[in-house]
């Protein structure tokens, strides 16, 4: 099992009801802990819509979640 | 260098300015980005940015970093509302700095595109109808 | 309606800015020309700006309503600076107003590049060397 | 004879020493008049550099200089 703490933001923290939570996980990879939360919450934005980050910087969606570490899906940005 | 800055206070554009004044500089180019009263044909009361400020801040500064090294400019800025805006205020800045005003607009350009397509803010928007929306462009 | 001015004191952006300012205004670009400390290669202690008023306020009137019909944008301004200027000091803004960036931008550079091309206005430059000159570039 | 006022900016003013004179002239056309004057003054810029104006607008090399009109040789400009 791995132990990481998931940050949402706009419409997934709406959907979760949490800006963040801590996941004990056996998802091989990032894709796979994305699929576990989003049955888990319902969230309606699929995958491929979506950017994932760990301690603050982009990762690809291959890594495996680390212990410890703070993992934030990022929906479609509109800053401007 | 903090180039890129999220601020949860309203923005001067004259202090803004003032921080990129330099006797080598001829050309100055600007944008700006304001909350506007209507969008995609519904009308907008005010609205609401939030960000992953460390996210955001790693992004900023490496759209930055990269105008820099991409761009003949002096210096560039660039900085980002978050928290609740009102009709009228400012989103968004960016500022560039350069001798010719050809590189000054292609990284003023460059900037608030790359701003746009891939720093992690988020805006929430009221309705005049009492409805409120994320968006989530595609 | 006069969006195009000479001005023979000092420039002050934020009320220019403010003058634009429009509920329905999502996009603001605006460049500003600064007077620089060198030019061609030869260091520039400071300049002045001669213009031909009638013409210059015919000609520069008459590029802002150009890029008024040309761009969908919502208004536009440009004031330049005639008489002495020290280094640092602005010598000539634009600022356009749009409900996107994209007209925005592309208005900002049309009034400048045409200002530039055809208004009657002269630069004459005193160098640190001594001597002066007027730019008539071909 | 056409009497028209001329006005002379930037180097043609300090070539021509006055920034404004009273001029009579039997030229055909504005171009002629340039020529008479570029003559009398030593202008250094040719007239295929130059525009014309005639009364705060832009005009033709080929008009006839019209009589009280202000007629202004129009150097490169440098603004901006």
């Amino acid at each position: 099992m791995t132990r990481a703490t998931v940050l949402y933001f706009a419409s997934l923290r709406d959907a979760a009801g949490v800006d963040t939570e801590v996941v004990d996980t056996k998802a091989a990879d990032l894709a796979a802990l994305y699929r576990e939360l989003q049955q888990r919450h319902g969230f309606a934005i699929a995958m491929e819509h979506l950017r994932v980050a760990v301690d603050g910087t982009f990762v690809r969606w291959q890594e495996a979640p680390r212990d410890g570490s703070e993992v934030a899906f990022i929906p479609p940005v509109s800053g401007g | 260098m903090t180039r890129f800055i999220l601020s949860d206070t309203p923005l001067d554009t004259a202090n803004l300015r003032a921080d990129l004044l330099d006797a080598r500089v001829g050309a100055y180019a600007s944008f700006e980005g304001w909350v506007r009263d209507h969008n995609d044909g519904r009308q907008v009361n005010g609205l609401r940015y939030e960000a992953y400020a460390a996210l955001a801040g790693n992004e900023g500064n490496r759209i930055l970093a990269d105008a820099l090294e991409q761009f003949e400019i002096i210096d560039a800025q660039c900085v980002h509302r978050v928290g609740d805006l009102v009709i009228g205020e400012l989103a968004v800045w960016v500022g560039v700095t350069a001798a010719h005003r050809d590189p000054a607009f292609a990284a003023c350009r460059f900037i608030i595109d790359a701003v746009k397509a891939s720093v992690p803010i988020w805006k929430h928007e009221r309705y005049a109808d009492g409805s409120n929306d994320w968006l989530h462009p595609e």
